[in-house]
Formats: C-alpha cells, sequence, structure tokens
C-alpha cells in the first residue's frame, strides 16, 4: 500500500517539479483515520501530502468540471471510475483530453457502498499507469435493486418513492457530485423555465427524481457517487440504474463512459427500435 | 367507489401538427362523436413534446397524457418520431416504476388520415381512465379542502 | 498440434482405408488426436429430423466430454456429417439462451461451447500443417486429375459453418494441390449427394450422384477426391448403373487423406486401399510412375 | 402585463350550434389578461377581420386569440390580417373550438365546457407569445445538377431554357450516363443513341449550361437559396482548351486496358474519349495506366499532338461556385452480382454476361460491331437464357426490392436475339412479368409470340459442361426441375445506388432509405425533393426507374428549381429553434439530433471571472432549421427553445388546462 502511495507522490512530484501541469487533482488525509478528501497539490513539495488507502472514496473526476478552461494541464489520478467519467466528460464536450494529465491508478478496492456496482477497477484511459492493473472482482447484481422494486405494484412502488422523496430534502448534492451533470446552469436553479417549482414537496422532490434520471440515467457511468453524497442516505441510483436496465433491454448491452465515442441512447436511434406506440 | 361515480377524466394529447393534428381535424371534417375529455395541445412534432411536459401535466391534475405523432418512417421532420419513440418508451417505464398506472399515459402513431383511429384512441384511453378515476400520484398540493397531511412533506 | 477427436460412426465401420489413411497422416505430421472418452453417435442424419431436442444434444455430449476432459483443445472432426451436426450444437449454445439451456438439462452436464470444431479441412489448410505436410511429401502424384469434392455439409449453412465461399471452396484443393495431383476446376463441389436418401429414394437420388461424377469427368477428372466418409461411401457405392446411364467409365474416390498418405510413402496395404469399391491403386499407380518415382504402391 | 383580445368565430352554425358563444364569450372575458372578447358570425369574413382590427386599436390590444376552426384552415389567413395592423402576426393563437370541439360532441353543454378549456389554454399561451420577424434569404440564381446521365440532361436542358443558369457536374469524362451505352429502348425499339446524343450535344451547346466533366464535389455548405459547393476538377493532362478532338492522340497510344464503357468487352487505349459520342468531345488521360505517368517512359501522344494539348504536368484544381438550388441526378449501377451468386459461377464463365454487356454487345457502334457473339469464342448462341430478377426481390443474397425496368428489357433483349439470330431459342427465367407502362404489355405479349420461352422459376445453378453452359432451376407452373443447356445466358441484374451516394447525402444532409437511394421529402406528395430545402431528386438517385420515368422526374424537380430561382429572396418562417448562449454549456446533445444539420457547435469568446476563454456553444443556422423542436427535448438546461412554441408556452397550455 504504502509502496502505491510512494509511487503517486514521485509521479505527482516529478509532474509538478517539470512543469508538465498545473496541479494535481488526489487524496488528502483527513483528522480522522477512516477519512480522505480530495486535495489539489500545486507544488512539487505537497505531494509528500498524498494520500493512497482504503478510504480513498470521492471520485476526483467531477472537479475537472469546475476548471474547464485550465491555462496548463490538470493531472488527475484516475481509477476505473474516474477514467469513465473523464471518457464521457470528452464525448459531452466538458473537458478536453489534451488538457489532462490522467495518472492511471488501478484501484485495489475502496471501503464504500459506492464500489458495490463496480466493475471496471482499472482506467480506461490515462497517460502514465503506476502499477499492475488489479483483477476485476465480481460487481454486485447490476439490477438486484430495481427488480425488487419493480416487483412491487403501482401503489407499492409510488409508496416507496413518496416515502422516499418524502426525505428529500432537495440539497442537490446528488447533482453537485455527478460527473455527468454538466449543464452550465441547472434547470431547477432557473426561476424562469419553469419546468418544475422549487418547493419542497413530494410532488415536487418527485419530479425532480424522475427528471433527475432522465437527465443523466442514459449517460450514467454507475460511480454512485450520487448515492455517497446524499446526506439522507436516500437510494436514489434506483432510479439512474432502472433507466439503464430500461436501455439494456430494449438496445443490448448498454454501459457508459468505457470510450469517449459512443453516442448515448437518447441521442441516437436504430430503424428497428421495438414500437410499442402502433 | 364514490370516487369513480360520475368522472370525468381530463386528458391532454400532445399532437403533432403533420399526422395527429391534422387526424383529428379529420375525425371533425367526418363528424365522428369521441369523449369530450381530451384536449389537443398542438406542437409541430412529437419529438418536440419534452417528457417535463408529462411530468407536469401530472403534476397540475391531468388524469391522463397521450403523446400523438406521425408512424415512424413518416415523419415530415424525416426522423424526429424515432427520437421521440425512444424517449417515450423510457418515459413509459419510468412513469410506471414510480408507480403511476401504465393506463395514465399512452404514446401512439396516428396518421393524418387515420381519423378513426383517433377517435377510437381517445375513446379507448378515456374509458379506461374513467374506471381508474382521478389521478393523486404526482399531485401538487390541493389548494383548499383537499386531505392535507396526510402524506409526508405536504403530500 | 493437439485436437480433441471426434471420430464418427463411419471411421469404426465402412471408412477403413480413411481411417488407416488418417492414422499415418496424422502421425507424420504430427497432429496428436486425443480421441474424446466415451463419445457418442452424433445423430447425424435422423435424431434431429425427429426430435428437435436430440438433434442438439446428441452433438453436444461428446463436445461437452471433451471440453471438460480437455478444456485447452479444439475439437476436429473428419466427416462432414458429423461437422454440420457438431457445428450446429456449438452454434445454438452460444447464440441461444434457450438452447443451451435445453442442451443441458439433456446431457446433464455444463457445455459452454468455449472451443471451435474443426474438419480435417480447416486443420490441414493451416499453416502450420501445410508446411508440415510440404516436408513430408516424398513422392509427387503427377497430373492426378482430380475433382474435390467437398460435400455441401462442409460449407452449409454458413451462419453455422462459418465457410467464406459456398460454392467454390478451395481449402481442399490447395491440399490436394501439395500432393502434386492437378486439382480441376469444377462446378459440383457442394452440391447435394442425395445421402440421405439412396436408400428410400433411388430413383431420385441416384442421378444425384451421376451428375456429380459427370461433371467431375467433363471437366478432365479422373478421380474424386473427398473430406468425409459417408460422401466417400456414396460416390463410390453408388455408380451401379452409371456407366449404363452415361456411357461413361467409374470413377475412383478417394479421401484426401488417402492422397496424402500416398505422398507421403503409405504403401497400398498399410491404409488398406483394397477396401474400395472401384479400384484405386491404378490410378494413383499411374500418377506415381509420371513422377517419375517408380515406386510400387 | 398583456392585452389579450378574444374572438370567438360562430362559424355559421358550424361552431355555435352545439358550443354556445353566450357562455364562451363572456366566459373568455374573465381570463387572466383578456381586456375584450367578442363574437361573430363568420369571422374568416371581410367584416369580421374588419371588426378584429378596429377592437385591436380601439382596445390597445397586444395579442389576440381566434377561437374558429383549425389553425391548418386560417392561421395563415389572419395572420396575413394583422399584417395591417400594429400586431406582430406571430401575437396570435387559435383555439380549434370546430375541428375538435364542435364538430366531434354532441352534448352542448359539456362541449361548451371544453370550447372554454381550449380558448384558456390558447389564451395562456398567446400571454407569453413574443413578435417573431421572418428572414428573408436571398436565392443565388444558379442550379447545379449532379450527375450527367439522361436526368441530369433533361434538367439542365429544362432550367437552361427557362432562362436560369446550370452547372451540370459528371465525374466521368464525358455526360451521357447509362442510357448512351443501351442499344435500343423498349417499348417503341427507337435507338437511344439517336434519341439521347442529340440531347448531349443540345448540353454542350446550350448558352446558360456549363458543362464540369471528369469533376467530383468536394464539399457542400450553406442552405437553400445559397449553397456553397466545392467541386474538384480530376486533371485531364489535356488542355481541353485547344484541343479540337481530333482522335490522333489514342491512335498511337501503346496502352491497352479494358473499356469502363464496353464493361471490359473490348479495350482501350491510356488517353481515350470515353466512347466516340462523348461530349466533350475531348480526350483524358487515365492517370492509373498512362505509361508516361507512371514510369515516365512514352509521352507518344505528345509527340502526335498537333496543337500541343498534352500536359502531362496537369494537376487536380478545386473551385468553389454558389448556387441557389441543387439537382441530384447521380442515377445507379448494377450490382456486383459475381460477388453474390457463387452458384452462378461467381464470374469464372465468360459467356455469362450482365444486361448492360448485352446492351452494348447488341449496339451496332459496340465491341462486336452489334453482331450477337459469345465472349468465349465469338461464335452466335444458339440458345440464350436470360435470368431475370438476379439480386433483385432476393432479400437474403441480394435487394427485396423490385429493379422495375428489368422485365421490360429482358424482353426486348430476347426480341433482339430472335431478331437478329433466326433459329435461335431464348428461355426467360421470371418470378412475375411486370408491365404497367404504356405499350409494355403489348410489347410482352409481342416478345412471346416472337419465339421467347418463359419459365416461371428462378435458376439455382449455372455451370459449364461439354462446352455448354447448364442452367438449372425449377419450373414452378410445372413443379418440376428443369435443365437447359445455353451457349450464352445474359443476367438481368439488379440496380443500386451509385457509389459513393453516402458520401454526397451525407455533405448535403439528405437522408438515404433503407436501400441507400436518397429519401424523397415524402413519398406521394413531395417526390422529387429532398427534406433539404433546394435539394432536388432527378431519376434513379431516388430508386429504379425506367427512361420515361426519368425523364417525367427530372423535369419535375427542374420545374420545382425553376420556381425557386425566379423569386429573388425567400421567407424563411421565423419558428425556428433558438440558443440561449448563457445556458448552453455546448454538450452537443442537440447537434446529431438534428435532421437537418442545422446545430453546430460554434466557438464564442466568453469570460470566466477575470479571465477571458474560447468556449463552445450550439448555434442555429435559419436557413436550415425547419422547426421541429426535436433539440428543444433533448436540451437538458433548456438552453435551446423553440419560437412560437417555447417550453414556457407548452407549460402554460398544461396548466390553464389543469385550472
Amino acid at each position: 500500500m504504502s509502496d502505491r502511495q510512494e509511487k503517486m507522490r514521485q509521479s505527482a512530484e516529478k509532474l509538478l517539479r517539470d512543469g508538465e501541469v498545473g496541479y494535481v487533482i488526489g487524496w488528502g488525509a483527513t483528522r480522522f483515520c477512516d477519512r480522505t478528501t480530495p486535495v489539489f497539490i500545486d507544488s512539487p513539495e505537497g505531494a509528500a501530502s498524498l494520500v493512497w488507502n482504503e478510504h480513498a472514496v470521492n471520485s476526483l473526476a467531477k472537479y475537472l468540471l469546475d476548471d474547464k478552461y485550465p491555462d496548463k494541464k490538470i493531472g488527475l489520478f484516475a481509477r476505473g471510475c474516474e477514467s469513465r467519467a473523464v471518457n464521457r466528460m470528452i464525448k459531452d464536450n466538458q473537458v478536453k483530453r489534451e488538457s489532462l494529465y490522467l495518472i492511471g491508478v488501478p484501484c485495489d478496492g475502496k471501503s464504500s457502498d459506492r464500489c458495490r456496482l463496480c466493475r471496471e477497477r482499472n482506467p480506461l484511459v490515462y497517460d502514465v499507469l503506476l502499477w499492475e492493473p488489479e483483477a476485476n472482482a465480481a460487481p454486485a447484481d447490476r439490477f438486484e435493486r430495481v427488480r425488487g422494486v419493480e416487483a412491487m405494484s403501482p401503489d407499492e412502488r409510488y409508496r416507496y418513492w413518496g416515502g422516499v422523496y418524502d426525505r428529500c430534502i432537495r440539497c442537490y448534492a446528488c447533482r453537485n457530485a455527478c460527473p455527468v451533470c454538466s449543464c452550465r446552469e441547472c434547470y431547477v436553479d432557473m426561476g424562469r423555465t419553469g419546468f418544475q417549482g422549487k418547493q419542497h414537496s413530494r410532488s415536487d422532490n418527485q419530479i425532480f427524481g424522475v427528471t433527475r434520471a432522465f437527465h443523466v440515467g442514459d449517460r450514467c457511468i454507475e460511480c454512485g457517487e450520487c448515492e455517497r453524497a446524499c446526506p439522507m442516505g436516500l437510494p436514489i441510483m434506483g432510479q439512474t440504474q432502472k433507466m439503464l436496465k430500461e436501455i439494456n433491454e430494449l438496445s443490448g448491452e448498454y454501459e457508459c463512459g468505457l470510450d469517449a465515442d459512443s453516442d448515448s441512447f437518447l441521442g441516437r436511434f436504430d430503424l428497428d427500435d421495438k414500437d410499442e406506440f402502433m | 367507489m364514490s370516487l369513480t361515480e360520475g368522472f370525468e377524466p381530463k386528458i391532454i394529447a400532445f399532437c403533432c401538427n403533420w399526422c395527429t393534428y391534422t387526424g383529428a381535424d379529420l375525425a371533425g371534417l367526418n363528424r365522428m362523436k369521441y369523449p369530450e375529455n381530451v384536449h389537443v395541445a398542438r406542437v409541430p412534432c412529437s419529438g418536440r413534446v419534452n417528457p417535463q411536459f408529462i411530468l407536469r401535466a401530472f403534476q397540475k391534475g391531468c388524469d391522463g397524457v397521450m403523446v400523438c405523432g406521425c408512424h415512424p418512417g413518416d415523419c415530415h421532420y424525416s426522423t424526429g418520431n424515432y427520437f421521440t419513440r425512444r424517449r417515450f418508451m423510457l418515459m413509459k417505464r419510468m412513469l410506471e416504476y414510480n408507480g403511476i398506472d401504465p393506463g395514465r399515459f399512452h404514446a401512439r402513431w396516428i396518421s393524418g388520415s387515420e381519423a378513426a383511429k383517433f377517435r377510437d384512441t381517445v375513446a379507448e384511453v378515456s374509458e379506461r381512465l374513467r374506471k381508474l378515476g382521478p389521478n393523486t400520484k404526482y399531485r401538487e398540493a390541493l389548494r383548499e379542502g383537499a386531505d392535507a397531511g396526510k402524506g409526508g412533506a405536504g403530500i | 498440434m493437439r485436437y480433441s477427436y471426434f471420430p464418427g460412426c463411419s471411421m469404426e465401420s465402412t471408412a477403413k482405408s480413411y481411417r488407416l489413411a488418417t492414422e499415418y497422416v496424422m502421425g507424420r505430421i504430427g497432429v496428436e488426436l486425443v480421441e474424446i472418452e466415451d463419445w457418442n453417435c452424433c445423430g447425424a442424419t435422423s435424431a434431429h429430423t425427429l426430435s428437435a431436442a436430440m438433434g442438439l444434444a446428441l452433438p453436444a455430449r461428446p463436445l461437452a466430454m471433451a471440453e471438460l476432459r480437455e478444456p485447452g483443445l479444439d475439437i476436429v472432426t473428419g466427416c462432414a456429417s458429423c461437422y454440420a451436426r457438431l457445428r450446429l450444437s456449438m452454434h445454438k449454445a452460444r447464440s441461444d439462451k434457450a438452447a443451451k439451456y435445453l442442451i443441458e438439462n439433456v446431457i446433464a452436464m455444463p457445455y459452454e461451447a468455449k472451443r471451435e470444431v474443426y474438419s480435417f479441412l480447416d486443420v490441414l489448410s493451416g499453416e502450420e500443417a501445410a508446411a508440415a505436410i510440404k516436408a513430408k511429401v516424398t513422392r509427387r502424384l503427377t497430373g492426378l486429375k482430380a475433382a474435390c469434392y467437398y460435400g455441401c455439409l462442409n460449407v452449409r449453412p454458413a451462419e453455422v459453418t462459418g465457410a467464406p465461399d459456398r460454392e467454390n471452396p478451395m481449402a481442399m484443393d490447395r491440399i490436394v494441390g501439395l500432393t502434386g495431383a492437378e486439382a480441376v476446376d469444377w462446378a459440383f463441389k457442394t452440391e447435394c449427394c442425395g445421402a440421405a436418401h439412396q436408400n428410400d429414394a433411388a430413383s431420385v437420388s441416384r442421378p444425384l450422384v451421376w451428375r456429380i461424377l459427370k461433371n467431375a469427368q467433363a471437366n478432365g477428372a479422373e478421380a474424386v477426391v473427398t473430406a468425409c466418409p459417408m460422401c466417400s461411401l456414396n460416390l463410390e457405392m453408388r455408380q451401379g448403373g452409371y456407366r449404363k446411364h452415361t456411357g461413361l467409365p467409374s470413377m475412383p474416390v478417394f479421401s484426401v487423406l488417402e492422397l496424402l498418405a500416398v505422398a507421403m510413402g503409405a504403401s497400398a496395404r498399410q491404409i488398406a486401399l483394397e477396401a474400395h469399391h472401384v479400384p484405386a491403386a491404378k490410378a494413383l499407380a499411374a500418377a506415381l510412375r509420371r513422377s517419375g518415382g517408380g515406386v510400387a504402391i | 402585463m398583456s392585452r389579450i383580445g378574444v374572438f370567438v368565430c360562430h362559424c355559421g352554425t358550424n361552431i355555435a350550434s352545439v358550443v354556445d358563444p353566450d357562455r364562451l364569450t363572456p366566459a373568455a372575458r374573465e381570463m387572466p389578461g383578456v381586456v375584450y372578447a367578442a363574437d361573430y358570425r363568420y369571422m374568416c369574413s371581410e367584416p369580421g377581420q374588419q371588426m378584429i382590427k378596429d377592437s385591436i386599436s380601439e382596445h390597445g390590444i397586444d395579442r389576440i386569440v381566434i377561437a374558429s376552426c383549425s389553425p391548418r384552415m386560417h392561421e395563415t389567413t389572419f395572420r396575413k390580417m394583422l399584417k395591417g395592423t400594429s400586431i406582430n402576426p406571430y401575437m396570435l393563437e387559435i383555439a380549434n373550438i370546430r375541428e375538435q370541439c364542435s364538430w366531434v360532441h354532441a352534448d352542448k353543454g359539456r362541449a361548451t365546457e371544453k370550447a372554454i378549456g381550449l380558448v384558456r389554454m390558447a389564451v395562456s399561451k398567446v400571454s407569453k407569445n413574443e413578435p417573431l420577424y421572418a428572414q428573408s434569404i436571398p436565392i443565388t440564381k444558379r442550379a447545379l445538377v449532379i450527375g450527367g446521365g439522361i436526368a441530369g440532361i433533361q434538367a439542365a436542358l429544362d432550367i437552361a431554357d427557362a432562362g436560369h443558369e446550370v452547372v451540370l457536374l459528371e465525374r466521368e469524362p464525358s455526360i451521357g450516363g447509362k442510357m448512351a451505352m443501351l442499344d435500343k429502348t423498349f417499348p417503341t425499339l427507337d435507338c437511344s443513341a439517336c434519341i439521347s446524343t442529340p440531347k448531349m450535344v443540345d448540353v454542350g451547346a446550350h448558352p446558360n449550361i456549363r458543362l464540369m466533366t471528369y469533376c467530383e464535389v468536394e464539399s457542400v455548405s450553406g442552405y437553400i437559396g445559397s449553397f456553397e459547393v466545392a467541386i474538384r476538377q480530376k486533371a485531364r493532362y489535356v488542355n481541353h482548351d485547344i484541343c479540337t478532338g481530333c482522335g490522333l492522340c489514342e491512335t498511337k497510344c501503346p496502352v491497352k486496358v479494358d473499356s469502363e464503357f464496353n464493361l471490359g468487352l473490348s479495350k482501350r487505349p491510356a488517353i481515350y474519349k470515353l466512347f466516340p459520342q462523348a461530349v466533350p468531345s475531348k480526350p483524358v488521360i487515365d492517370s492509373e495506366s498512362c505509361r508516361m505517368l507512371k514510369d515516365g517512359k512514352c509521352g507518344i501522344c505528345a509527340k502526335l499532338c498537333p496543337l500541343g494539348c498534352i500536359d502531362y504536368k496537369d494537376e487536380a484544381r478545386t473551385v468553389t461556385e454558389s448556387f441557389g438550388a441543387i439537382i441530384m441526378a447521380t442515377g445507379y449501377q448494377l450490382v456486383d452480382w459475381a460477388a453474390m451468386y457463387g452458384e452462378y459461377g461467381g464470374g469464372r464463365y465468360r459467356d455469362i454476361i450482365s444486361g448492360l454487356q448485352f446492351e452494348r454487345t447488341v449496339n451496332a457502334a459496340g465491341p462486336t460491331e452489334g453482331h450477337i457473339l459469345r465472349p468465349s469464342d465469338g461464335r452466335e448462341p444458339e440458345t440464350v437464357v436470360i435470368v431475370k430478377c438476379v439480386g433483385s426481390r432476393d432479400p437474403k443474397k441480394g435487394k427485396s426490392y423490385c429493379s422495375r425496368a428489368c422485365c421490360m428489357y429482358a424482353a426486348k433483349h430476347a426480341h433482339q436475339i430472335l431478331e437478329k439470330l433466326p433459329g435461335s431459342r431464348v428461355f426467360i427465367f421470371y418470378i412475375d412479368v411486370r408491365t404497367p407502362g404504356k405499350g409494355y404489355e403489348e410489347f410482352y405479349d409481342q416478345t412471346r409470340m416472337d419465339g421467347a420461352v418463359y419459365v416461371r422459376g428462378r435458376i439455382s445453378k449455372i455451370y459449364e459442361e461439354d462446352g455448354g453452359l447448364v442452367c438449372q432451376g425449377e419450373d414452378s407452373l410445372l413443379g418440376s426441375q428443369v435443365r437447359v443447356r445455353a451457349d450464352m445466358v445474359i443476367l438481368e441484374t439488379a440496380m443500386e445506388p451509385s457509389q459513393g451516394i453516402e458520401g454526397l447525402t451525407s455533405m448535403l444532409g439528405a437522408a438515404r432509405d433503407a436501400n441507400n437511394w436518397i429519401q424523397e421529402a415524402h413519398p406521394k406528395l413531395r417526390p422529387v425533393e429532398t427534406q433539404v430545402g433546394g435539394v432536388f431528386l432527378a431519376g434513379t438517385c431516388q430508386g429504379p426507374k425506367d427512361i420515361p420515368d426519368t425523364v417525367s422526374q427530372a423535369s419535375a424537380a427542374a420545374a420545382k428549381v425553376i420556381g425557386l430561382l425566379n423569386k429573388s429572396e425567400m421567407e424563411t418562417s421565423p419558428m425556428i429553434s433558438a440558443v440561449e448562449r448563457d445556458k448552453c454549456s455546448g454538450c452537443g446533445a442537440c447537434v446529431g439530433i438534428c435532421p437537418y444539420k442545422a446545430i453546430t457547435l460554434q466557438e464564442i469568446d466568453d469570460r470566466l471571472g477575470a479571465k477571458r476563454i474560447k468556449r463552445e456553444v450550439a448555434s442555429v443556422n435559419s436557413g436550415l432549421c425547419q422547426g421541429c423542436g426535436a433539440c428543444t427535448a433533448a436540451c437538458r438546461t433548456g438552453a435551446l427553445d423553440l419560437l412560437g412554441f417555447r417550453n414556457g408556452q407548452i407549460l402554460e397550455e398544461v396548466d390553464a388546462l389543469c385550472l
């Protein structure tokens, strides 16, 4: 473990010393032994504060959206989940590959529930790989939770989601953590468009939930950051996973962020798509 | 029972200008009769219909929503309805997954000549909704006298 | 070169010379054939006409056995009928979940279809094998004009066999070329020979055999070469009446392995050439003489 | 606050007998923002319109709702009416209370209730309307015709005769296309060259037509009225400005390669004219076979040329030209049957030829000077088998569609063989015989009388045996196998779109159908238009057809172009998509959805705090956008909106219904 941490520090230090990147995004220690925090290292000396342990949980890719027009390259430690996010951001024209330096760090598994669906520990895109790829662990049943909800009656489902959204406080942490939420201004923050109200009611919360699923569902890389960020612990991936499950059933095996070229499901069509509206 | 007796559902139908709206006009020219529940909102193409419109309709008190357009391959704009097809196939499933009854949302291809299909579809949807009764799901808090306080945070 | 080997029933009975030639040639060129333990009949051609499940499961069982015992080996067979049935089961197990489920239930063992099923033609036309053949050919069958008959089941249906050309395949022609014999260009390489109905509808099926032989002769062939014991049997045994109907002489029929064996030095006795219905040794002897080898066969 | 006027039409009794204006009009008056409401017998009539205009000025109305018949009926009428008033024509909404209310409902009470609902929806929507202004785009009065076959020739001549400039572009060294290769045309059997070459000459001589042969389209930008087309003139190596077309250069060229025009049945030199009547009647050098260009050794033609036209250093050039309209006349090619039909020998038998090769064979100007001789040994065939639908109507191996012209030219081929080779026998294998055309069925009948034997069934195998071709197949009327020994076989092969159609259509943004033919805008009502404004279709690029249909369509496309070019400018609908750049993150979700390629990502200068940055945003080309709104539904943030059908307007309608 410490060997890998050392490699990361050396790599960041060299990049910064050579002026290859403006800063490096990684993980740093906190006061708590079981927590890390994303850190932005902008000097070679600072590299010594990088840490790598099972608590390096946060996905770092989202921070790229805060600096879309950097003067120098940004160094980013990239595991499978960060790399899929980067692929998606490139496809969505939000970041440019050439303004990133991706330091590949195959993931050895972290102590977070968000990793339960992880299907790709190794970065799919990187400039350098710091150590040997890891074997992928068998992920949990991808759509198990969705099937659980599907098994309910319509009224039960409504009660289930109603219960979930009754507890939603509309803090939008899910949106802020999501690497594919990349609008300049989110529709819920706008007064004028008026797609939905801002008030905190079951109805408006539910509509926010379904809309969020629709906005990101066909691009979701299943990193689980939304649920990790949710302060109320709501099972909101149940919505995006449902989108993915249906897309899988309608058009075959579908996963996002595996490359930077594939169109998302709602951005294209097939003449032979299933038709149930005749 | 008391809820559905004498109940007339409120239905909004988003119809594309080139096929379904024309088909609905043709139903009029042929003096076909169908229930009064349906109100058509004209859009240039079924591809114009944003899923937000459907959510809004349920929230504001529609009992049923229809999205109608040209048959695939006949779109006035050539490919618009292929996107409609994908979008609303997912939308329908998401609504059902969230507990909305499958009978409340309908997407249909109705061409400019299919006046009878428009009439029959409206009649069928309206009959189905009459049996289902008023939609309470996704409704925003009713203003007065509603059963406020029953649900969670502000219904 | 090691393969799991599915001999098929004919190899045990009517195709004695084919079997001996196979053993001879594969031994010489260093292809090790690991006979599948407790293999069973592939069911061709009756099983699948009676029961779809049986038609899929019979060939799948030896394939599953092979994958169990020798998970690293692909499977090879020397019979076109077996090849078609084995390949179909492999193809179905890969592409159709329901069929895989059915197969596994009937044979009561898992069948993942991870390994490929090949024919002798696939194996012998590979680069490595072709080089080995070239190295081992000691005498040439110069001037022997042969019509390569692939049979329908080595190539069809294309989605199962993956054959690139269903009408004019060339793999056997190239192998025959290695012996010094000349493969003629002809039109009936993959035409149906009516094998399945030679017993119950002879009046319809015999002419199917004859027109194949006739076209071979019309294109200058003096022998037909096959890659299947059933094709061989059929083309050879159904020549009665051929001369009367066409006025043409009868035709010797070899398997491609016999040609290779002779070219590698096998004697007639070693590969039981005398077991042929249509006298076969003469044509080979003539070719050997032409090559100047003059070695008695 | 808006000042809305509502005008309820009785439409005689059409509306008023079911919907009660005495309830509807007062109800409308109570709706938010409504300052005036009135009803009248016929709103669309002169006095009705006058009443609206008067009310607008009298009550300071800034937008109106008309409750009447369908907007598809009178929306344009009322917009025109508003042009003479103080308010913008787009400050109008129509509540359809006739076709979608009074005519379809019987219960007066409920119908009136519904009408009130429909008017409320329209009032709410109109409260969010904004003035829109139509743009007018200038029309460049020049047309480009791509493809110099008979379709392109006809279209170019028609447009030029109407007084407009035309560029006729052809990628081969000569115009003429497939028709120039044919011998005779069915059903009249007039000589193809005799009717097409005069037209070719007309094209060459027409003052309004500029011929650009040996040219290809490199790129297209712009939209209806002003397309910019980059055209690549391939290197000819012969200066056509001085060349007189004497033909001396061709006589001594040492190279002999397969002639494209004779489909490999004869040879041509490396410096060549496509065929003797080529237009322009001047040669080009084929750089792939010319010894001088390949190895730098030869130069015979340059020595022979008395005018010094040969220029081995010639290079391809690209010119960019402006056009107001484009006609696609790119035609067809025949499928590569040899790759599809191994059972017919896969091209190994020389005496199996395609129908077009037969045309060259039987053509007096062809390689055999019109004698029907088989290619293998130059003998006259005694028995000929003609196989129809090779590649057509064969979804497994070829195309699922019917190629339309083959039934007739198969009959023509049979007729020509029986006429030129007395005592010969012709067997035609067919699936159906289709003769829908003037004089076609009669021609087919005559061919049978001539002695052609029609056998209903497909040929399953053709093989060579004893010096002949054995055609094996089924006579499905007799239900038996048949085998015919032929000396020559003619395959009437399927048409498919010309090679290169994909690139060309995607440059233009025009769609192709499942078989790659160019998609017409509407199969019945707009058969010569594509869905791209200003791009029209002529001939077989749209689908298989024969010469009369091709020429008709070419003239129709020309008429469309003439109509367009007769205007100097054109008004476009202002109801198109618009981007709010501040909101747009440049994600590009809209770009791929637009069927007209009207949206592109454009780099703009922006600021991020104190920093100057360049970022990409969606940009809508108002000349290309047709206003479908598909992009708006894909835009998560709502940065794209459709003018006239804004998100806000539709949401208002929804809210109003639910009140």
